[in-house]
């Protein structure tokens, strides 16, 4: 069994009287690549938001790499190497796309110019090289989410949370995230992938975990989801 | 229009002012050499005592006009150069500075506030240029025995001495001394305290309170449960009315002395009304002062062109203008260095009696007239004015 | 039947480059309840927002009566018998529930016979809220809390009631109580309702007529029973074609 | 604009403080210049925490007096030289801005503005109030660094200081704390996410801009040589932010242009009394936040998009 | 002494009356517009002086004064509003809150540079209602206009308690308070509404210095002294609040006087500063805002 970088155990998150977060069990390993699906509302972003500490569960615990990180402030999980991307892109508008994606590379410790220059080579590899000057607020919201794969570059994580990284986006760009999904993976990183483009994401993972009402409604290959009938069952509710 | 004279008398400022920046901003040819500058700095605005120094702008206009009428000073023309030090110290300082290596002044005058004076001292000495005090009190202004500093007017432990007998006289067994925060209320404090160790039977107790206060309630509250025979109030501000009139409203019974012209300004009944009286003030002014021949004529011109009376601390300006006017006639030139020389010698009529200055080194009394007397009065009925107060005691 | 609303063409874009609705036709018989499902990213919350007028209409037409309301801004929408239950909690947490009706008859604030009227009426219509009438909204369970938006939204007797997404995050429990009272809504047969709804199963229950989008467009539409039978096909064929690039 | 113009800029402003101090200017001009720097110091140092740091403190002014009152009392109660003073006061003041920083930083939002203007104002009543330490009203006064009125020296520091300003500038803005804090300005939550110390790099900007303010005030008492609580006021605060605003916050050289605008105004309006300069420059500044919101540069450089490209930081 | 404590007791509720006065409009607007507005001082000062023009120039009673003040108040309340901030609220730059500050802050420092300008700085006074001074059984004294005022006041507020929960405006203000989004899909229209609290903000604070003026001065600086206390009061009663704000002006009142009969009368003016960073370090959102995220 390969190492698991992300675990959670009886995660529960309530907001008011509405239990988001039902007690979530889920387990990433490295160079594994798990797509979450359900239906709106099932508590899918809620869920990356628990992992990265934006949220405080009520209850369960979250070990990342073997630490817990249960409870932890959100710059805290991100440093012990977490990845996060934001479903509207993770941009700051008035800073230009290289210092946009350097960030990434500095909390993680380089330099300011040794961070723009891989900087540079993140935004050659998802063809953003022409804009790299350029404030975000200029950027189309494609080319704003691109910002958030070269960061991914960047960042080098254990543990990537991707959050909607296709929607709205056109299928050259799908195909330059998928690549570097792909190259990710394959080098050990572990990703938990939210989409609703289901051919696009099972094409990429080995393992499909379906949330539905705060709770892990099914997991396994692909294949054995799709064919599940208490999944499609959950889409008709 | 709210109010017609002030924005008149703003309207004569703002030119007056104007044409000085003006003049400072052209050429140092624009003061000729036969003309004599004399250098105005005053708080014109807030938060200085905008107050007084209208009054203080008012005099100096005068006597430069009057001046200039008679033919100058040895047939050279005089003029004002005015700065507002907006009664901040590093204003007043700076304003100071200017007026010497800008307007090439040859004295600094109408200075009010203690506070800025001190800062302004190290400026007259810095450039050898005589500063002229008139009503500002603090000790220290003479006390240093900077060669360059004069004052024409009283000052704090001459002050509080000459209250004592009159607090012994009135048989006041506990004083409340209510000080604003500045130099003027806590020098005053200070002073008194000193002053009242020669009656060892009387107890004083100092209230300080902020300066620029709209509320004196809670204060006067706990002076008037502190059952005080006598209050004696320090202040230039709002308060000299608040104190008087929030002080009763909070049931204080004591006698309220406060200092020092300010009841006969206009605003004192129309804020206070039946409060006012009783109140005792402290004055320099009374009608049995011998008012000389400089004095009458200063006083004619003064209600000939603004319509009241002056108070008496533009009494002490005009000698102070008169003062550096004797110096130059004396030393034959307008040199600032001249007349920090000849100034100490100076003897001439007084607009109250002959003005001469103490020159007695390491004393207060250094480049210090003093010849006044100090006369305690009382308002006792809505709308008294000096001529009606009664004069309760004299101490010279 | 004759309709009470009548979409045509209907085009949304929030920024030039992204159309969201790439013109939707729709027709919403009186009275009637329609409901409009299909895969996330279809772009049917656009269209009630759209609708309702607090998103950007690009182009089409939409008639509500003999009016023509898509020149209208939302406020004036309301005015012209729109009413719009969005997905969000837009409750007024800290007044009573009756207090959130009275809100619901704003644009005939003046005219208080009328308003109690409606106040009792809508009160009445939904057994749920109606011991809760006192109490603050801010207390009552997500459900509750739904179903009084939903009342609100039919205290200014509109023409048209839009609902997005009624139990969004809500538990199956919640989901059940707030679609009795839908039921019980339409068996009123006061009002024409448009319903976006994830909840297929519940949706196609209520129906009288059902519409699928995809990818910004009409999918197919049909009576709700026919789209029940055809359902299997219809969710197999949007779990292959699901996250066509548009968001919802 | 490039980096190497950013850096050569400090050198200007050395070479003209020593240029200026041989050329013998009239002492209004020297004084005008000097104090000029006092308010570069502290609208730079604003424009630092509000415009690139996204802060906005009402603290400022009352900083850089606590750095004025703390060289007064070095001085006077201590014995320092002022030189010292310019080397100790910064590094106070930024443990004073940092402690302010950890009641205000905690809660985001308009509760920063509301607690250092209250910060702003208690100081103030102490300063007039706790006359035993600060002599009231009365004021401090202190040695100048030189004694007499000689502003040769004064012009040479205050190039030094203006010339010091914009090399921690640029140091803050290009490197790395610089790009942090101008993530947390424009997306908090984002930046947390990513693993920004948020409260970290907050307090980190918050002290350096504090450390800024208390070398203009220790550099104030230095020169001015008479200190009084009249030089905390909101008035003095509405002059930082308005030099930084009609400049061009979060412009780089934003709160130069403000206060070279700002001062040439007071200069040419110097004779009309205080409140007329004041109306024409808190006039002048509503209307810059009104109509030309980023103020004097961005509007040039709307107007000229090509030869002003890189002059956004 | 306990005759001090009863008297300071009772002197720090009728102040903080009116410290409620006039904080109530801005708690009001920041709660619609999540704006704190830093001109509100100013708009009591030019209320007051509305008052001394049409009492002391026009020569007519009293109590037109306090008319001519609240409708002063409130037409330059409206006028902030239309021409200062609604261009800034309606925009779409960032940091919002933060720029309507700004804004609002330079707004208040060029009307007070204005009306020192038009004024002058001499102290004006108002004539009261009732100008006497009462001893209630020897023991407690009070001065006439200080009851009156605080009555008003109180009035004032209890009318504002009534408009909020007792009438449509009231309704659609609390309904932007508690949920934009809600108002707006039941159709209120936040320009009118936002309007409105405008006009009453600025008339309680014109009314409120009107009141004050004859137990103080009216002068052109006086507003920065009433914005300071606003701002106390409604950062310890909770932004938004009208309840806390009433509370927490009567205890700013008091605290004030109290401190300075028996701490020290030289910091009157700081005790509601500490009082008020006291109250931030326990409850950030103040005693009765809500929890949650500061705006």
């Amino acid at each position: 069994m390969t190492r698991i970088v992300l675990e959670t155990q009886g995660l529960r998150k309530a907001f008011g009287g509405n239990q988001v977060i039902d007690g979530i069990d889920f387990r990433l390993a490295a160079g594994e690549l798990v797509a979450i699906v359900g239906p709106n509302g099932a508590g899918k972003t809620s869920f990356l938001n628990l992992i990265a500490g934006q949220f405080r569960p009520n209850a369960g615990t979250i070990q990342l790499a073997g630490a817990d990180v249960t409870q932890l402030a959100p710059n805290v999980p991100a440093r012990r190497g977490l990845f996060r991307s934001f479903q509207n892109g993770g941009a700051f508008g008035r800073l230009s796309a290289i210092q946009n994606v350097a960030l990434a590379g500095m909390v993680r410790g380089l330099g300011r110019r040794e961070a723009e220059s891989e900087a540079g080579k993140a935004l050659a590899r998802v063809g953003l090289s022409p804009v790299a000057d350029w404030p975000a607020d200029h950027l189309s919201g494609g080319q704003r989410k691109l910002i958030d794969f070269a960061r991914l570059l960047l960042a080098k994580p254990e543990v990537a949370l991707l959050d909607e990284p296709t929607a709205g986006v056109n299928p050259a760009i799908m195909e330059v995230m998928r690549a570097i999904i792909a190259e990710m993976r394959d080098k050990g990183v572990g990703f938990a992938v939210i989409s609703h483009d289901l051919p696009w994401v099972f094409g990429l993972c080995q393992r499909v975990v379906v949330l539905a009402s705060g709770r892990v409604l099914a997991a396994g290959s692909p294949d054995e989801v799709s064919a599940d009938p208490a999944v499609r069952e959950a889409y008709l509710a | 229009m709210i109010n017609n004279i002030g924005k008149i008398s703003r309207r004569a400022l703002l030119a007056s002012m104007t044409a000085a920046g003006l003049l400072l901003a052209g050429s140092g040819s624009a003061y000729a050499a036969e003309d004599i500058t004399l250098g105005l700095v005053s708080p014109l605005s807030e938060p200085g005592d905008a107050r007084s120094g209208d009054a203080i702008k008012k005099t100096a206009d005068l006597w430069v006009k009057l001046i200039n009428g008679a033919g100058g000073i040895g047939g050279r023309q005089v003029k004002l150069a005015v700065f507002d030090d907006q009664g901040k110290v590093e204003v007043g300082a700076s304003a100071m500075e200017r007026a010497i290596t800008e307007a090439n002044a040859s004295a600094i005058l109408g200075i009010w506030s203690s506070s800025v004076a001190l800062a302004q001292m190290e400026v007259a000495k810095g450039y050898n240029v005589p500063l002229m005090a008139f009503y500002s009190w603090s000790d220290d202004i003479t006390a240093k025995n900077y060669p360059q500093v004069f004052r024409i007017g009283p000052y704090n432990s001459q002050i509080a001495a000459q209250m004592v007998p009159f607090v012994k006289d009135r048989g006041y067994k506990k004083v409340v001394v209510l000080a604003e925060d500045t130099a003027y209320g806590l020098g005053f404090a200070k002073a008194f305290e000193e002053a009242v160790k020669a009656a060892p039977d009387v107890t004083v107790e100092v209230v300080q309170f902020q300066a620029q206060t709209q509320d004196l309630t809670a204060v006067m509250s706990k002076v008037a449960a502190s059952k005080p025979d006598a209050v004696i109030v320090q202040t230039v501000f709002s308060a000299t009315n608040l104190s008087i009139k929030q002080g009763r409203e909070v049931g204080l019974k004591a006698d309220i002395i406060t200092g020092w012209d300010w009841p006969l300004l206009p605003d004192f009944w129309s804020t206070v009304g039946e409060a006012g009286v009783g109140v005792v003030y402290p004055t320099f002014s009374d009608p049995s002062l011998n008012i000389t021949a400089t004095g009458k004529t200063f006083v004619d011109a003064y209600k000939a062109a603004y319509g009241h009376e002056p108070a008496i601390f533009q009494y002490y300006l005009w000698d102070n203008f008169n003062a550096v006017k004797a110096a130059i006639e004396k030393s034959g030139s307008s040199e600032p260095a001249k007349l920090v020389e000849t100034l100490p010698g100076v003897t001439f009529e007084g607009t109250i009696g002959p003005v001469f200055f103490r020159n007695e080194a390491g004393t207060v009394n250094f480049h210090q007239w003093d010849k006044f007397a100090m006369f305690f009065k009382k308002l006792n009925k809505v709308g008294d004015g000096e001529k009606e107060a009664e004069l309760v005691q004299v101490a010279k | 039947m004759s309709e009470a609303i009548t979409i045509k063409g209907l085009r949304v874009a929030y920024e030039s480059d992204i159309e969201i609705l790439r013109g939707v036709d729709m027709l919403g018989g009186a009275n009637t309840l329609t409901a409009i499902i299909g895969p996330n990213g279809a772009g049917k919350s656009t269209l009630l927002k759209g609708v309702a007028g607090v998103a950007p209409v690009t182009g089409g037409e939409i008639h509500l009566g003999g009016q023509r309301i898509e020149a209208l801004n939302a406020a004036q929408r309301v005015g012209a018998g729109v009413s719009f239950v969005p997905q969000e909690a837009s409750v007024f947490g800290q007044m009573t529930v009756l207090e959130n009706l009275r809100l619901g008859g704003w644009h005939r604030r003046k005219d208080k016979a009328w308003l109690e009227r409606r106040i009792a009426f809508c009160g009445d219509l939904f057994h749920s809220i109606k011991p809760h009438l006192e109490r603050r909204a801010g207390d009552l369970s997500g459900g509750q809390q739904k179903l009084v938006e939903i009342a609100r939204g039919l205290v200014g007797e509109p023409r048209l009631l839009l609902l997005d997404e009624p139990t969004a995050g809500l538990s199956p429990v919640m989901v059940r109580e707030v679609y009795r009272e839908i039921a019980r809504l339409k068996e009123s047969r006061s009002v024409t309702v448009l319903l976006v709804e994830q909840n297929v199963r519940e949706a196609l229950a209520v129906a009288d007529h059902v519409y699928v989008l995809a990818m910004g467009q009409n999918d197919t539409d049909g009576p709700a029973a026919e789209i029940a039978g055809r359902l299997d096909g219809i969710v197999r064929n949007w779990m292959s074609r699901e996250g066509s690039g548009m968001a919802s | 604009m490039t980096k190497l113009t950013h850096h050569l800029v400090p050198l200007l402003f050395v070479a003209a403080g020593l240029g200026l101090s041989l050329i013998g200017l009239r002492p209004v001009v020297a004084d005008l210049l000097i104090l000029s720097v006092y308010y570069l110091l502290l609208a730079g140092s604003w424009n630092l925490l509000a415009g690139f740091a996204g802060q906005y403190s009402f603290a400022h002014i009352g900083l850089a007096t606590a750095g004025a009152y703390g060289t007064a009392a070095l001085v006077i109660a201590g014995g320092l030289s002022g030189w010292a003073t310019l080397v100790i006061m910064p590094l106070a003041v930024a443990l004073l801005g940092g402690g302010l920083g950890l009641v205000a930083l905690r809660v985001r939002g308009v509760q920063l503005p509301l607690i250092t203007f209250a910060f702003a104002g208690a100081f103030a009543v102490f300063l007039a109030a706790a006359s035993d330490i600060t002599n009231g009203s009365m004021g401090l006064q202190l040695p100048k660094l030189v004694p007499g009125f000689d502003r040769s020296l004064y012009l040479v520091l205050g190039g030094i200081l203006a010339g010091l300003f914009f090399i921690v500038q640029n140091w803050m803005i290009d490197g790395k704390l610089g790009l942090l804090m101008q993530a947390i300005r424009d997306n908090e939550d984002i930046a947390h996410g990513m693993g920004v110390g948020i409260f970290r790099v907050k307090i980190a900007a918050f002290m350096i801009t504090a450390a800024i303010a208390g070398l203009a005030g220790s550099f104030y008492a230095n020169y001015v040589g008479v200190l009084a609580p009249s030089m905390l006021s909101m008035g003095e605060m509405g002059y930082v932010v308005a030099m930084a605003v009609i400049g061009g916050l979060g412009y780089r050289y934003g709160p130069l242009i403000g206060v070279v605008i700002i001062r040439s105004i007071e200069y040419f309006v110097r004779g009309f009394g205080a409140e007329y300069t004041l109306v024409i420059i808190t006039g002048i500044a509503l209307l810059v936040v009104l109509f030309f919101r980023e103020g004097v540069i961005a509007y040039v450089s709307r107007l000229m998009p090509r030869q002003t490209a890189r002059w956004r930081s | 002494m306990t005759q001090l404590f009863v008297q300071s007791l009772l002197l720090g509720l009728l102040q903080g009356g009116l410290y409620a006065l006039l904080a109530v409009g801005l708690s009001l607007v920041f709660g619609i517009l999540r704006v704190v507005n830093f001109a509100h001082g100013e708009f009591a000062m030019l209320g007051s002086f509305a008052a001394v023009f049409v009492v002391d120039m026009l020569g007519l009673p009293v109590w037109t004064g306090l008319i001519a003040a609240a409708v002063a108040g409130a037409a330059i309340a409206y006028a902030t509003n239309i021409l200062v901030l609604r261009p800034i609220y309606l925009s779409r730059m960032r940091q919002k809150g933060e720029y309507t500050i700004i804004a609002t802050f330079l707004l208040s420092q060029f009307l007070i540079a204005a009306a020192t300008l038009s004024f002058g700085t001499t102290y004006r006074k108002l004539p009261g209602l009732w100008d006497q001074n009462l001893a209630i059984f020897d023991y407690i004294y009070l001065s006439g206009n200080r009851i009156v005022a605080f009555v008003a006041a109180i009035a004032m507020i209890a009318l504002l308690f009534f408009i909020v929960y007792r009438t449509d405006i009231g309704r659609a203000w609390r309904a932007l308070t508690q949920n934009p989004l809600g108002a707006a899909v039941v159709g209120i229209d936040v320009n009118r509404y936002a309007n409105l609290a405008f006009l009453a903000s600025g008339a309680f604070a014109g009314l409120a210095a009107a009141l004050l003026a004859p137990l103080m001065f009216v002068f052109p600086a006086s507003g920065v002294i009433a914005l300071v206390k606003a701002f106390i009061v409604v950062i310890i009663g909770g932004l938004g609040s009208i309840r806390g704000t009433l509370f927490a002006g009567l205890l700013l009142g008091v605290v004030e006087v109290m401190c300075t009969v028996y701490i020290d009368t030289g910091y009157t003016d700081a005790y509601g500063f500490a009082l008020m960073i006291a109250v931030l370090l326990f409850r950030p959102q103040g005693l009765f805002g809500r929890t949650g995220r500061a705006v």
